[in-house]
């Protein structure tokens, strides 16, 4: 088939079956009464977003005066596909034989990681899986490694006792993990992270690295750090990228 | 497996009153012929393409013949004797009659002995060509390996061809096992097959010779890539059945949808005509290796599913004994039923449990096609993804052959590509998480799933005793399916059914139609 | 709850679980393949649609460089949902016995309907629910009605001769049917019927209603029909309609 | 019910184990008084509000005990003596005491009997509210009645105590039977609790007795409305569990979030502190015939719900053992339990049904909390929904009490309003479309499940033998729960547990514990 190498990445839109239809599908719940008029409201504020021919496929009271939608349209809109970039953490992955070997070779000495789930949250799952002797996925964790010596702080660690104890370790990485992201609570936790470690002169001496379902390396960078890691993450990929930045560095 | 403690003489005696329902049919087939078994006749014979009126030289030569007057002998033996007498292969002998220079009743009649020689040297190639796809699927089975039961069988319906091998390729990656090309609005009732690749179709595409070829193809590519061979599957049923079997045959499709009765309740296709048309069709069918599935579940979106159970039941046992007499193999049977109870009954499930395992245990060898909810689907997505996984739990409980997913967005437009995906990885969910959930469980003896099996069971005996009585022809005059009437000489097409002669040709019924009873 | 009453109808978002947050959930395919610029690319056309903070939470490859999103965030519009006038069909809703009294008592002979699928199409569960005898989810159809006269011919019928046995027949009312709605089939179709019973010069002498799954009052209106039905719809509803346009009308 | 042919003799060894192992924890309890059980005695007492700092005046009173060195005895004797000595009612005290007027132990101490019987009098009026309110419901579910089970159990958690109103009230219009409000993040570390309305929280909603009071009053119209009583649920656990139960209590709450050892494992609440606490909270919800949650669910977001199914067993052991000490009847005992498998696993809902009927079996009485799957929830929610429907499936296959509705979006956000309707639907349609399939179907022999079954309940045994012989300190200290280690003076709140001495004074245990073994 040449069908695939027509595409124009140009001008890329929404594919229902059909190259450039257009179809989206949209659910939400309006703050109105059922019946036909909340259908009409539905419809056009489908039309304000850019469907084209909207159509309310189901509408459902849900009481006190709320309905529920569900609107197909075409939309309008496209995007030039081929200008977008998307920044990205540069990882040679390799797996743990690979990697506590580069680090015996280059660095010829232990590296010492310190992992959290700081501030308020209590979600241990993510940073467990990434630390952890008996890892996740079948992925081991960095306790297993023969060549890091992995700290996992647990839970609600506060920012204040995580820096005094990479001081105290003399931590060549760290490691946070969050989860709660309500009212950007992690963008605040994670801020204060990094001036806190500004604030002791440290920041340029560890590997900085935040992880967790909402985190992406775009925002990792933003926030100050050095990577961040979303789902899908295993213990190699951040391994990986710990020696490889510390190797740059000429650690 | 034994959950439902059927009674086996009831529904030995019920195959046995379906048998003789066939029987009786089947001495009317014998006797006749259609315009579309003797297309078929020259498709076999390698004839094919279109005029420039873009009539297909199919229904050019079988019109030629009809109008000669000599379609009760079969076109067989006036393309041999074209043949014979112009030493030119069958497709150059069509072409001539296209352009009006041959006439081929006229043509002066040779000896019997070479004509039939001719007939038969053509035909077996075909046949050869025929087996060799047979050989083909049976090897990429062998070497590539297929999915477990239930297969996981989704559509494509863009009109569009190339969209559709994009669509199927991707489904394909995703898990799918068997693609069906949905056919456009309205080419049933079209009483010749459109030529060429196509790109404009209205809820489907259209099937013809070059689009088989290129999803062949596609999913071919695409089964090599995903190691497991793709199964294709196209329609038959309508006014060109014998046709688009033999297509499906040249190009090795493996599923076709094919139903003694859908055409007459659900096309209002005269009764003579399907009835002559779907014997050549399964026997093409059956020698190709292709799986049928037949159309019950249409009584289902039709009347309500609760109350016309039995007439699936029944339908299924007829359809059985019309395929075996057509050489169709138990394995080769893909029976339908439907999960298409109102889901707002209360212990609906447990009836849709019955019937599904009812028909598992009735027919134990047939890789039952289960069809999923479609008429109770609304623009509620949400819930129709959920009824689809309750299909799918219902399918892996009780063991079917061929699993035809459900959308979830079945009652607003054919599938998206996005829907296809979500359909497959519930399917998938399902039977991998339930995989042998139904060697796990038993039914309570005299619950309300095993009296549901019997009373269905019953009644559909006592409905089959009636149609032997009375006959399958008076039956469909009363009624009593799907609550539609059709008259003997009512519907399209009967125009096109004739008495064979006494000296009938048609070698293609020898040479396939090896299974007959 | 006095919250009810502080809605302010004249700007209505979606909500989600806050009154103005906008939540709205979109999902569809692109035909790009899988990978974070294929998630990018889903973002900037929400951000298009005019969702703020989207986020993809969900990307799934195809397979043939197709990628499925879903995708969550605030829609920025607002419509003015006190404005927002339906057209609808005005039922006085009645039972069977109060409409076969009224047609006895105020039109005084039996009223002849005729119904079809018209066209290609073939589906008729639609308007058999209308028009059978034992009718559909516990309302009885037309047939069943004393003061009808109801002939219902099936599917697949041809405007043409759908206007023959009109004549034939002197119909009061005529019953359309119509479901497949790909390419805008019915639109057409619905329109040709009208344009034939113009010609026929009969167009004002019936009540002219046709139905189905995606048939609206507003939508019939504009095609030239008295009224539109669409799912939900049951026989009483369009006998009580037909009985009370025959009346205003003076039949 | 008896579909596993469990070994009846292990089932009644592993009851005995918990029995000792909760009796040897029980003989420390009794020795024991908390700062929160004396606020619980306090609020019992009629003492709310807050001063101006916004410090509850029940933490006000406690503190002055305290730092009189006086807890040792109780602070219903002190109030009690108070009242004698002034005349005023405790509420009168407390706001003397926040104002600096008064110091609980330095007022003169006056007669026993006559202390004795202030207390006796002012508790007496409580014990009479609870009273009522049980009655209350009582006659509320006679009159309106309930739905049937499982209840359909959704959480609000908007923060905001209005909107989590209306998000309530539709959702009881909707089907829902209880309604959860979900509290802030870091409220259960909280030794204190907060005050009035409050309509800022981070994925939750502040326990406040005024949002309780809210709360139930709108639930109360709504119940009144769809004609079924709609019950009210919150959080019993962290560092309040006595106080927030005795609000429960008084408000009306009909279930609780209630686990001997969740505030110990999953939020580092000192072992000594929760284990004393728990007893009076349980106490006071088994009295005002409160349902109880228990929190197994959370060893299986935390660690692999195949490998840690046992502990899950043993846990729910030992919470029956606790709930029985404290006078609660099984009918109140919702032991929770998840479907938190991963969804890839082969089979994998064969374990599930395993593990919920095995619950069925062992604790046929109580009204078994299910908790749907999250860990496994990904911002796919058409396959969460679908999940979400499989959980529906395996509660209604093996009757489970209380059904906590998954939602879709889990991977993403707390409940939108649509979501929460959406989730209803599924389960209310399975609910009902398989309403009695308990009923139809049975295990194989030796099958899959019953293997599963059998082998937990072997693991749960052993579990709880080590148990017993180790003592439950010392278990929880070695991380055998959720691979949790917590030390026995660790973890928050130690400070706020205090050996009783020999006069220590509680009217509301004997008035409230009748239940007591
Ligand atoms: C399990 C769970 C819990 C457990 C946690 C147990 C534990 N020991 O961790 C319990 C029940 C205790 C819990 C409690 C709460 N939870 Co919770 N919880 C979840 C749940 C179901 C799964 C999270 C999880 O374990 N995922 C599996 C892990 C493996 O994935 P992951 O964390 O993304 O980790 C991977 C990557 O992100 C990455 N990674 C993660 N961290 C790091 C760090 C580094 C350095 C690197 C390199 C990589 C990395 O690698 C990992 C492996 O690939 C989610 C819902 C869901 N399905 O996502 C809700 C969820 C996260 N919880 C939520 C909430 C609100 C809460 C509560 C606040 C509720 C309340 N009001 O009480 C409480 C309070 C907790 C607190 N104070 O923080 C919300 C968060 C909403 C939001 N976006 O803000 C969610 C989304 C549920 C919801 N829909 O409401 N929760
Ligand atoms: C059952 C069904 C069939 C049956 C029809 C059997 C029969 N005897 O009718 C069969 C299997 C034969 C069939 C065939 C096809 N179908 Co079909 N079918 C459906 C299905 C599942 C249900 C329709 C239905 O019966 N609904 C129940 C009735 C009661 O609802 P209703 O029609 O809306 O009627 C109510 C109201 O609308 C109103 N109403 C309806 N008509 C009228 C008229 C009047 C005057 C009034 C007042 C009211 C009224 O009152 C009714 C009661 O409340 C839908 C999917 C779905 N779930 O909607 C697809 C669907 C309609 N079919 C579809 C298609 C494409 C086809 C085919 C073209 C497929 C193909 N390529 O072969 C064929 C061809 C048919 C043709 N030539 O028209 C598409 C249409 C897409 C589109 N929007 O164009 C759908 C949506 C499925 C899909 N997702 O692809 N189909
Ligand atoms: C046996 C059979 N043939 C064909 C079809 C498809 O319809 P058409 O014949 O219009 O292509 C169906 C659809 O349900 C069917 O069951
Ligand atoms: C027993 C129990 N208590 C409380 C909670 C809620 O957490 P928190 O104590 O932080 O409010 C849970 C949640 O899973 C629980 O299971």
């Amino acid at each position: 088939m040449s069908y695939r190498e027509k595409r124009d990445y140009t001008a890329v839109k929404p594919y229902g079956d059909t190259m450039n239809d257009g179809k989206v599908q949209m659910s939400f719940s309006l703050p109105v009464p059922f019946g036909d008029e909340a259908r009409e409201a539905g419809k056009r504020l489908a039309l304000k977003m850019g469907l084209e021919e909207p159509e309310v496929v189901y509408a459902e009271d849900l009481g006190e005066d709320f309905t529920f939608l569900v609107i197909y349209g075409r939309c309008v809109h496209s995007v030039n596909f081929s200008s977008i970039e998307v920044p990205k953490v540069q990882v040679h992955e390799r797996d743990m034989e690979e990697i506590d070997r580069l680090i015996r070779e280059k660095i010829g000495r232990k590296l010492v990681v310190i992992g959290a789930s700081t501030g308020t949250d209590a979600h241990t799952v993510g940073i467990d899986a990434i630390m952890n002797m008996k890892g996740f996925a079948g992925h081991y964790g960095l306790e297993r490694y023969q060549m890091f010596d992995a700290y996992n702080l647990g839970s609600q660690v506060d920012n204040e006792e995580f820096v005094a104890r990479a001081i105290e370790l003399n931590a060549d990485a760290l490691l946070v993990s969050q989860t709660v992201t309500q009212k950007d609570i992690h963008v605040y936790n994670l801020t204060h992270l990094v001036e806190l470690l500004e604030a002791e002169g440290i920041r340029d001496k560890v590997v900085l690295v935040c992880g967790g379902p909402r985190i992406s390396h775009e925002l990792a960078k933003e926030l100050g750090y050095d990577a961040g890691f979303g789902p899908g993450s295993f213990a190699n990929h951040v391994a990986s990228f710990i020696v490889d930045e510390l190797i740059s560095r000429g650690a | 497996m034994n959950k439902l403690n059927l009674d086996r003489s009831k529904i030995d005696r019920a195959r046995q009153a379906a048998r003789n329902i066939a029987e009786d049919v089947q001495a009317f087939i014998d006797l006749h012929t259609t315009v579309a078994v003797e297309r078929t006749v020259a498709r076999l014979f390698g004839i094919d393409k279109v005029d420039e009126m873009g009539t297909p030289l199919p229904n050019i030569v079988v019109d030629n013949i009809k109008e000669g007057g000599g379609l009760a002998g079969g076109a067989a033996w006036w393309l041999g004797n074209a043949m014979v007498h112009t030493g030119k292969n069958p497709q150059e002998i069509a072409e001539m009659v296209s352009r009006g220079e041959m006439d081929l009743t006229r043509v002066p009649v040779g000896s019997g002995q070479k004509i039939e020689e001719a007939v038969r040297e053509t035909a077996s190639k075909t046949v050869e060509i025929i087996a060799n796809n047979r050989r083909k699927r049976e090897e990429y089975i062998k070497c590539l390996g297929e999915g477990p039961q239930p297969y996981i069988y989704v559509i494509v319906a863009t009109g569009n061809i190339y969209e559709d091998v994009v669509q199927a390729r991707a489904a394909a990656r995703q898990g799918a096992d068997i693609i069906a090309v949905i056919r456009t609005t309205g080419q049933s009732l079209l009483d010749y097959v459109p030529y060429g690749a196509t790109t404009e179709g209205y809820g489907g595409t259209y099937a013809t010779q070059e689009n088989f070829r290129i999803m062949r193809k596609g999913l071919d590519e695409a089964g090599e890539e995903v190691g497991r061979y793709i199964r294709l599957c196209n329609y038959c049923s309508g006014l060109c059945m014998p046709e688009i079997a033999a297509m499906g045959a040249l190009e090795r499709l493996d599923v076709m949808l094919n139903d003694a009765l859908y055409g007459i309740l659900f096309r209002d296709i005269n009764m003579q005509r399907t009835l002559v048309d779907q014997y050549f069709s399964r026997m093409i069918n059956g020698f190709a290796g292709v799986i049928i599935n037949t159309g019950e579940d249409n009584y289902l979106t039709t009347s309500d599913a609760v109350e016309e159970a039995h007439t699936v039941l029944a339908s299924q046992f007829i359809n059985e004994q019309f395929a075996l007499k057509a050489g169709l193999r138990e394995e080769q049977m893909g029976l339908g039923h439907a999960f298409e109870m109102d889901p707002d009954i209360k212990n609906g499930f447990l009836l849709e449990l019955a019937q599904a395992q009812m028909a598992r245990e009735i027919f134990p060898n047939a890789p039952l096609k289960y069809m999923p909810p479609t008429k109770f689907m609304t623009g509620n997505i949400f819930k129709g993804h959920i009824m689809d996984a309750m299909f799918n739990v219902a399918s892996i409980m009780t063991r079917q052959g061929i699993q035809l997913l459900g959308m979830m967005t079945e009652a607003m437009h054919t599938p998206f590509i996005g829907d296809r995906f979500l359909s497959i990885q519930n399917a998938k969910y399902i039977f991998n998480n339930m995989r042998d959930l139904a060697d796990e469980i038993e039914f309570k003896d005299g619950g309300v799933i095993q009296r549901r099996a019997r009373e269905v069971l019953n009644e559909a005996l006592a409905f089959l005793e009636q149609i032997e009585e009375e006959g399958l022809f008076i039956t469909l005059e009363r009624g009593k399916f799907a609550g539609v009437k059709r008259s003997r000489t009512g519907g399209k097409g009967l125009e096109g059914v004739f008495r064979r002669s006494p000296d009938y040709y048609n070698p293609f019924m020898e040479m396939m139609g090896g299974g007959r009873e």
